[in-house]
């Protein structure tokens, strides 16, 4: 089985972890110095998400390998309120240095692969994916 | 302490920290007043600015090349901070043209509101969702003297702004018919003059215009270019494509329209819809008027407004929540 | 080589050199770089990645910690990166919008377009400048079939898309207006019962409507709420306001217009206007009618339209090129 | 009488002498080293207009004094072609990294004041201040 790690999101120390854990990965997997950065980016949003609008939740970390390619996976699932209209939240230039950091449309800038599935009243589940080039 | 001496004072802190530590913790910090910097509208020349006087508190002893090897980096980064500075203004911009464009669509659906009227026979729903914030798409129900329920759907071939000044000329069009005279191929003919006297020549629309009679049960229609719908026959158990020939409005003022009917029996569906949804793209690839089908399938035991916004969910999020054109659809059940 | 290391290698090249000879040759040489570096979207935080490995490799005994700091630096640039790549997106936006309103303004001008009518005992000059691309002033001349000039001057209280889709409409109304009826008092009137049954409430319409007989030189006129023009008497040498009182259009539907007249003599003029040529701020300050009115002297020997374009020349001049509101300016003046 | 130099635009070397004597004057004024950097490449863009557009000009620096507070004018003069439409070389979002450097507007971003006059057919004259804090 492949590799898969997990860090539960409840404080804003598990923000740290999640990171951390993300840097890990992406250094064992070769990643260079400013993707390393920007995976760990991506998790802090991520998991700061959680924290700030679902209240619990977790993420998981995933090394995975698709025709020939291998590839860190990003898995933040939370049981929060869900978002009612995706469309919305995945629109540009109004969260970005607004006060809100970077948001769901900066992850997705940050990694290479984005999606995002979310109930209201259930939850939601955000898998992201970096690829080593 | 001022903003500038605060912020320095923070960086100092972090970067000797980190310096020390290279702890996860740290740049996590460091995230957070970079976020902070970015608020404030900091450049990111003043960063390395900051940078450099807070390393040279740091270590006195710190190489000169060093020092000049920031001052260089600063340089590089000056045209940044410039690109930097012209995205503030870009979303200032951005902001205003957004709540202009809001306002306009205030205007527009004033405009082009239009209500499901209410038949006890038929259920009727509809769902008309535009790509951009302002919509080409337009449809139009109206009860007539008769009881007739008369549909109108349009499709500007564009999108955004200009498509929808047109189809606020469509709606005055519309609204200057007179009232008594509202036979499928008569309203596109008279509506295809009226266009083709007013709107400039790059633009196109495609209308197609329908007319149910509650009381014989036949639906008469008309096309002007606009996409097939289809007419679902429950005994059956089978969809149709409701073909109707016809060039689309403006190009030629003199052009008939054909007109069609078909018999509706109980259960029997008519489907209309704008080619917003029959081309929605999935991974560069058209879906098939056929997985429109299965998707009505799917959800035809529900009641016509439940049925149309379930397709939409689904075709939205098969198209990643961007749509790449402006979706309408309507479905009309004859219930008993 | 990539395209990436081609340009760590100028880099490597430029920033040796500079740490040596602190040039100001090399740092133009470091801008030129900096502004390749943009146009091929390498980002904030590819420069410090790569000004790090650089100085690695000038410096292979450069202290630890100062590699630690510039890793630092580098997380700090990450959210700069994000904006800037943001910043990308929202130019690709601004762009596909920029297009998509000029197409929009085609519509418009189509739409609005008119001309001076030739009539060989007066001398007319107009001109309309939008603040933003799109107007919400409108302007017409018609010479009727008694030999009349009839001139339409209006302003949407607000600017851009929203008040330009209005005027489309108001363009709609005049069009339908019967033709033998245009004395000013029964247009506004009429005007008036349309706006206040298409235009949502919270858009209000100012408009002048003035008919010039070159027979017997007078000029009749009635006011919407409008900027009030001016009445220059060429024997006393002397500017009057064009007052004329009336309801803003669209507030309450049965309104009267009280319409007024003036006898024109030989060199007079009728200055029309909106208030964006009154309401031009200089340095937050707005400049006076008698302003305006010191303008028009200054160049009255010239013709009706070069005396409109000076005038617009020198506004737009004192408001550094940046118009805050639309700016429509008429002038008619009686030759023999 | 006040400081001024000026440097006349006629080659590409001419450019960096300009940045020089900008480099020099803001340096001498106590201008932060961001500020010299700013200033330095407001005078380089608008040097390199000169060479690219007008063929030749002049850029002169000088030391001001206004109501108290010290600053830095740049004059760039040339007879040129002129500009046609001034509002729209002002406007925002198509120059820069489109590969035309920073434009006017970045110049005016980078000083404090800016002022354009030109005139089609007889030239161009850019005045741009920098006041110090
Ligand atoms: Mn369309
Ligand atoms: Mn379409
Ligand atoms: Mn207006
Ligand atoms: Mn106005």
């Amino acid at each position: 089985m492949q590799f898969q790690s997990c860090v539960k999101i409840v404080t804003e120390w598990d923000i740290v972890a999640a990171r951390q854990l993300g840097r890990n990965v992406s250094k064992e997997l070769g990643f260079g110095t400013v993707d390393q950065a920007r995976i760990t980016t991506a998790i802090s949003e991520l998991a700061r998400n959680i924290y700030l609008y679902a209240g619990k939740g977790k993420v998981c970390i995933e090394k995975i390998n698709r025709m020939g390619k291998s590839g860190l996976l990003i898995v933040a699932s939370d049981e929060g309120p869900g978002i009612a209209d995706i469309r919305k939240v995945m629109e540009d230039g109004y969260t970005t240095s607004g006060g809100l950091g970077a948001g769901l449309p900066g992850v997705k800038r940050l990694m290479d692969e984005f999606e995002i599935e979310s109930v209201v009243g259930e939850g939601t589940e955000i898998k992201a994916i970096k690829w080593l080039r | 302490m001022s903003f500038h001496e605060e912020m320095k004072h923070l960086y100092k802190e972090i970067l000797a920290n980190y310096i020390q530590t290279q702890n996860e913790q740290v740049l996590y910090q460091g995230q957070k007043l970079s976020r902070k910097s970015l608020e404030n509208e900091i450049s990111p020349e003043d960063i390395v600015s900051m940078h450099k006087e807070v390393i040279e508190e740091i270590y006195p002893d710190i190489p000169e090349r060093v020092l000049h090897s920031l001052d260089f980096l600063l340089e590089i980064m000056i045209s940044y901070g410039l690109a930097h500075r012209e995205h503030q203004a870009l979303k200032n911009k951005q902001r205003e043209l957004k709540s202009e464009i809001e306002i306009a669509v205030n205007v527009q659906q004033n405009l082009l509101s239009t209500s499901v009227p209410a038949v006890s026979s038929v259920d009727i729903g509809a769902i008309s969702v535009p790509a951009k914030q302002m919509s080409g798409d337009y449809y139009h129900f109206v009860k007539d003297e008769n009881g007739c329920v008369n549909i109108a759907i349009a499709d500007v071939i564009g999108k955004g702004i200009p498509a929808a000044m047109c189809m606020s000329m469509i709606k005055y069009a519309m609204d200057s018919l007179p009232d008594s005279r509202k036979n499928p191929s008569y309203v596109l003919e008279n509506l295809n003059r009226i266009v083709e006297q007013n709107v400039d020549p790059s633009m196109f629309i495609t209308m197609f215009y329908g007319t149910y009679d509650p009381f014989s049960h036949l639906f008469q229609y008309a096309s002007a270019g606009h996409e097939p719908g289809f007419y679902y026959s429950a005994e059956e158990d089978k969809f149709y494509d409701l073909e109707a020939k016809g060039l689309v409005l403006g190009i030629d003022r003199n052009v008939k329209y054909s007109q069609y009917e078909t018999a509706i029996s109980s259960q029997d569906m008519i489907v209309l819809l704008t080619d917003g949804v029959t081309e929605c793209r999935v991974d560069e690839e058209f879906i098939e008027r056929t997985d429109i089908i299965k998707l009505i399938r799917k959800y035809m035991h529900l009641s016509a407004q439940e049925l149309v916004e379930a397709v939409y969910k689904e075709l939205e999020k098969l198209q990643d929540f961007q749509l790449r054109d402006d979706f309408t659809l309507i479905i009309l059940k004859r219930l008993v």
